[in-house]
């Protein structure tokens, strides 16, 4: 019987401040068995649970694509016993990975569509994914036009900057890259909250358009009225929640919305699921 | 108070000790400490409130 | 008790009517026999749903410091026995409510019943509770039993002296008498006659089959703690699971937490599924109260606790 | 061989006979009343036992069981990889359980035993246990099995059900497992299947004509998770409640978990411990949001997924087997059999 509670041991390989205040750190990983990044075939929009012996384990979303071979990334902000452990690690040191776990966005039936990525703060990383995974010379032409809508604090904030400012360049993905505010007289990108920038620049949706949303709460609150005006329906929003997990694998019962368990029937739902069910997250 | 129940709970009161040392007595802290180390070396290793490791 | 009850609903009925307290806390029937369920009352329409008998061994200051009372809320009235009511004193020395918006009903208490000594009279389960002045009536499907009130009375109950609330607004019936006792503290000069190794080996048994449900902390008034000690993540001051050592660690560091507040009212054994006796651990404090401090918690308003203030007096022989 | 009789005085002598292949829980009595623990050695279940405190769910699932463990000397090769800690496979009976416990134990298999995840320590202490239980002649006032598709003679899951006839067993053998530790026990004096069958009858409606409740689940299925949720009545149920984990704990079905971290010198242990969707820590999230913030969440996710997510999750009914041992052990006599009924009876007025 497979113990779905035995992580893969993983070595680290890189860690890179993701921010500028340090708070969130890029770790790249391993894997000690090289056997095991098989069985770790994962889709974006799925998460893992980063396992430190002795410390403790949190979910994270995984930031690096499928298309990406030979390490998996975690972007981590640190808030809790177990990251801030982990953001006190070094280069080298062995852990552990278990998953990959919940479900992912629905690459098939975003298949012909058009995609609207929006998000917000550090809750990029499995966006990045997504959108690697888009991007990637074997998929790009499975979708349509691709928007992204991505804020954050400050110009110093925005996770994967390089990557961004790359896709800026490229004419078969639209970008618009915003920040809250900035003093930075040469920052060419917008400026303005998440949802205003979606109302501004995101497509106005027809049957075939979905939007990804993904993003601290007070965004998601005032980018679903946005999304509405637009023209988007709930079974048209994607969204990937957050809650309390332990074991990711939805037997210790606690991240639930309503008989959903965001671990294992989620952390992917439309907001049409997301209506049925109590708001507790 | 807490000397008499952890004493009450049945931990040796030799192994329990309070004292106000300033932060500019450091001979009466190494003083007391060595004394304390002393006495508690004489009774030998604590069975009791120790978190049994090997279960 | 019953004009006791008269007296509790027609102080509410008429302290509700007039808009004089936003609502009254109280005990109303349960739905299995020996029960009582702590409610709020809005209405003065309600006020035939409070009850007062020989099983409110809940204490109902419980309700007043955990229930998220804000400012903005009105006054509140309790019904409280002697215990309930030095709580509720406790309560408003330690700032977490004043006296303002608290309205005192005070109950002249003649004990509560232990639940456990009650049950252990029979093989089968009890099915019917029935109090008449000091006797009780109890039933179950095998046989019924009549028995005095005084002969099952909680051991807190057996050696309370205040029994009458100290501080009151109303009183819901004529003071009782106050007992006084040579030996109020048998039980732990019991435990101290022991020696260490038996001690030890006392309160190890005493908490062997404890579930760490918390209900002894949650039913008691004084562990209003915004996070409780054992629920910290960092430091992380005690492990989680079963291990004894940390089960004994949460009941000596939460009754540590009572020195100096405890008023033995007893609702942490009331409220636990087991029936572990841990006022052995708070009594034993409550006694050094007494002898080194004078003390017994939830008298009088006008004086700190004495953890809670230093004076020159204080015993000290316990520093080197 | 469907029935047998045993004779009580070849009862202690059977199990220990037993003691050879399997390990042997029952129940105990101590200072703090019985509960379901392993048989020490020359001691006989305390078979007459009023209802235990706890169930029997810690036969299979203890309130703190190890899960992995990785060594952190460096020096050693596997340093920081976790291993599991060997499954418990060791055969085990437990003995004179009520028939909702084991019924219980069907219904926390479907969270432990699915078809995406399988929990190895569960499952593993699961395949290994054989459940004998004993029929209820007398139920209690809080006993509500019947109400719930269950009852004081209820044989889902169950290997072996007896009833107790005065100076002797009556066994129905409802399994391989149960065949298996009544060979083990040397018991074979085979009974009538007929006549016997007739007597668990009578038996069984006599019990559960003593079972009084005027409990209704029948129309929770037709009602909105939304609805239920946002009715008024919870504020009113959950006011007494002091948010301690006592319900969950003596649950047979409550299964939530923990996953915690020790380390002890040079060795990482992972625990599993019991929790409860009572406890704030249960949901509190790092950042400090807590999505159940207040007692009135918790109360009613308590009640939420044992009376309706449970129910529309799997299609197996409620989460709850009657035990009532909730009711009894409550310290503000929240009662479930009240909330069913509220939630059975709400309507919405939207």
């Amino acid at each position: 019987m497979e113990n779905p509670y035995l992580p893969y041991p993983v070595r680290i390989d890189d860690i890179e401040v993701a921010t500028e205040d340090k708070s969130l750190k890029t770790f790249t990983f391993v894997f000690v068995n090289p056997a095991d990044e098989e069985k770790f075939a994962y889709k974006a929009g799925q998460f893992a649970e980063l396992s430190i012996p002795g410390v403790g384990e949190i979910p994270i979303g995984i930031a690096s694509s499928p298309v990406e071979k030979g390490f998996v990334k975690f972007t981590v902000f640190r808030t809790g016993v177990v990251t801030t452990h982990l953001h006190n690690m070094k280069k080298g040191d062995l852990m552990g990975i278990r998953g990959p776990l919940g479900n992912w966005y629905p690459w098939d039936k975003l298949e012909n569509k058009n995609v609207v990525i929006i998000g917000g703060g550090f809750a990029f990383t499995t966006l990045r994914s997504s959108i690697v995974y888009m991007l990637d010379p074997a998929n790009r032409k499975k979708f349509k036009n691709i928007d992204v809508v991505y804020g954050a604090r400050s110009p110093g904030m925005l996770l994967y900057r390089e990557e961004l400012f790359d896709w800026e360049k490229r004419d078969d993905i639209n970008m618009h890259i915003t920040v809250d505010g900035t003093d930075d007289p040469d920052w060419k990108y917008h400026t303005g909250f998440v949802p205003q920038v979606v109302e501004d620049n995101a497509p106005v949706a027809d049957e075939d358009t979905y939007a990804i949303v993904c993003g601290p709460p007070i965004m998601i609150k005032f980018t679903q009225p946005a999304l509405t005006k637009l023209g988007y329906q709930p079974h048209q929003i994607i969204m990937s929640l957050e809650n309390r997990m332990k074991c990711g694998i939805g037997m210790c019962g606690r991240c639930n919305i309503g008989k959903e368990l965001v671990c294992k029937d989620g952390p992917v739902f439309t907001l049409e699921e997301i209506n049925q069910t109590p708001k507790e997250y | 108070m807490m000397g008499n129940l952890l004493e009450h709970m049945g931990i040796d009161r030799d192994r329990i000790h309070f004292s106000w040392i300033s932060s500019a007595e450091a001979t009466k802290f190494v003083d007391v400490v060595r004394e304390i180390s002393e006495k508690v070396r004489a009774l030998g290793p604590n069975k009791k409130f120790v978190k049994d490791y090997t279960k | 008790m019953d004009t006791c009850i008269e007296k509790i609903r027609a102080i509410g009925a008429d302290l509700l009517a007039k808009g004089t307290v936003e609502k009254v806390i109280g005990f109303a029937d349960g739905s299995i026999p020996m029960a009582t369920r702590p409610i709020a009352l809005t209405s003065d329409k309600e006020v035939d749903k409070l009850v007062f008998n020989s099983v409110c061994g809940l204490n109902l200051a419980n309700y007043v410091s955990k229930n998220s009372l804000s400012s903005k809320e009105g006054k509140i009235a309790v019904v409280a026995k002697g215990c309930d009511a030095r709580n509720l004193v406790t309560h408003i020395v330690e700032n977490q409510i004043s006296r303002e918006q608290i309205y005192i009903i005070g109950v002249p208490c003649t004990g509560m019943v232990d639940k456990r000594k009650i049950a252990a009279l029979f093989d089968d389960e009890i099915t019917g509770f029935e109090e008449h002045g000091d006797t009780l009536t109890i039933t179950s499907a095998s046989k019924t039993e009549t028995v005095k009130k005084a002969d099952v009375l909680r051991h807190n109950c057996r050696v309370c002296t205040h029994s009458n609330p100290p501080v009151y607004d109303v009183m819901a019936g004529d003071p009782v008498e106050e007992q006084t006792l040579d030996h109020p503290y048998e039980d732990v000069d019991q435990i101290a006659a022991m020696d260490l190794d038996a001690r030890w080996a006392y309160f190890e048994n005493l908490t062997k089959n404890c579930i760490r449900c918390y209900a002894c902390r949650n039913a008691c008034p004084l562990c209003y703690c915004p996070t409780c000690f054992v629920d910290e993540s960092s430091p992380q001051w005690v492990g989680k699971g079963q291990n004894e050592i940390d089960v004994t660690t949460f009941h000596f560091l939460r009754a540590f937490h009572c020195a100096g507040r405890c008023t033995d009212c007893g609702a942490c054994v009331e409220a636990c599924p087991m029936g572990i006796n841990v006022r052995d651990f708070t009594r034993k404090l409550n006694k050094d109260a007494l002898e080194l401090f004078g003390w017994e918690a939830g008298l009088v308003l006008d004086k700190r606790p004495p953890l809670d203030a230093y004076s020159p007096n204080d015993p000290n022989d316990f520093i080197k | 061989m469907n029935f047998i009789t045993i004779d009580k005085k070849d009862w202690a002598p059977g199990i220990d006979k037993s003691r050879k292949t399997f390990r042997v829980y029952g129940p105990v009595e101590d200072e703090n009343g019985c509960q379901i623990k392993p048989l020490a050695p020359d001691t006989a279940p305390k078979m007459d036992a009023p209802v235990t405190v706890m169930s029997a769910k810690s036969v299979l699932f203890p309130q703190t069981e190890k899960i992995l463990t990785a060594t952190l000397d460096e020096s050693k090769q596997d340093h920081h990889v976790m291993t599991p800690v060997e499954t418990d496979d060791m055969p085990r009976v437990v003995l004179g359980i009520r028939p909702y416990d084991a019924k219980a134990v069907q219904l926390v298999k479907l969270n432990f035993d699915n078809p995406d995840y399988q929990d190895p320590y569960w499952c593993a202490a699961y395949e290994a246990t054989t459940f004998v239980g004993l029929g209820v002649t007398h139920p209690g006032p809080c006993d509500f099995s019947t109400a719930v598709g269950c009852g004081p003679f209820s044989e889902e899951g169950l290997d072996v059900l007896m009833a107790d006839m005065d100076d002797k067993y009556l066994a129905k053998i409802l399994t391989k497992k149960g065949e298996n530790w009544v060979a083990a026990c040397g018991f074979d004096t085979e009974a009538d299947p007929k006549e016997s069958q007739v007597l668990f009858d009578v038996l069984r409606k006599e019990a559960e004509k003593q079972i009084q409740t005027d409990l209704a689940t029948d129309k929770l299925a037709g009602k909105t998770i939304l609805d239920l949720y946002d009715a008024p009545f919870w504020d009113d149920v959950a006011f007494s409640c002091i948010n301690c984990g006592t319900c969950t704990y003596v649950c047979p079905t409550c299964w939530c978990f923990d996953i915690q971290d020790e380390t002890r010198h040079n060795t990482a242990v992972r625990f599993r411990n019991w929790d409860t969707c009572m406890s704030s820590l249960f949901t509190h999230h790092a950042s400090g949001h807590n999505p159940r913030g207040t007692k009135v969440h918790r109360v009613r996710q308590r009640f939420m997924h044992k009376l309706k997510y449970f129910l529309d999750k799997y299609d197996q009914g409620i989460m709850c087997v009657g035990c009532g041992r909730c009711v009894a052990s409550c310290p503000v006599n929240i009662d479930i059999r009240e909330v069913c009924n509220r939630m059975n009876d709400y309507e919405t007025t939207k």
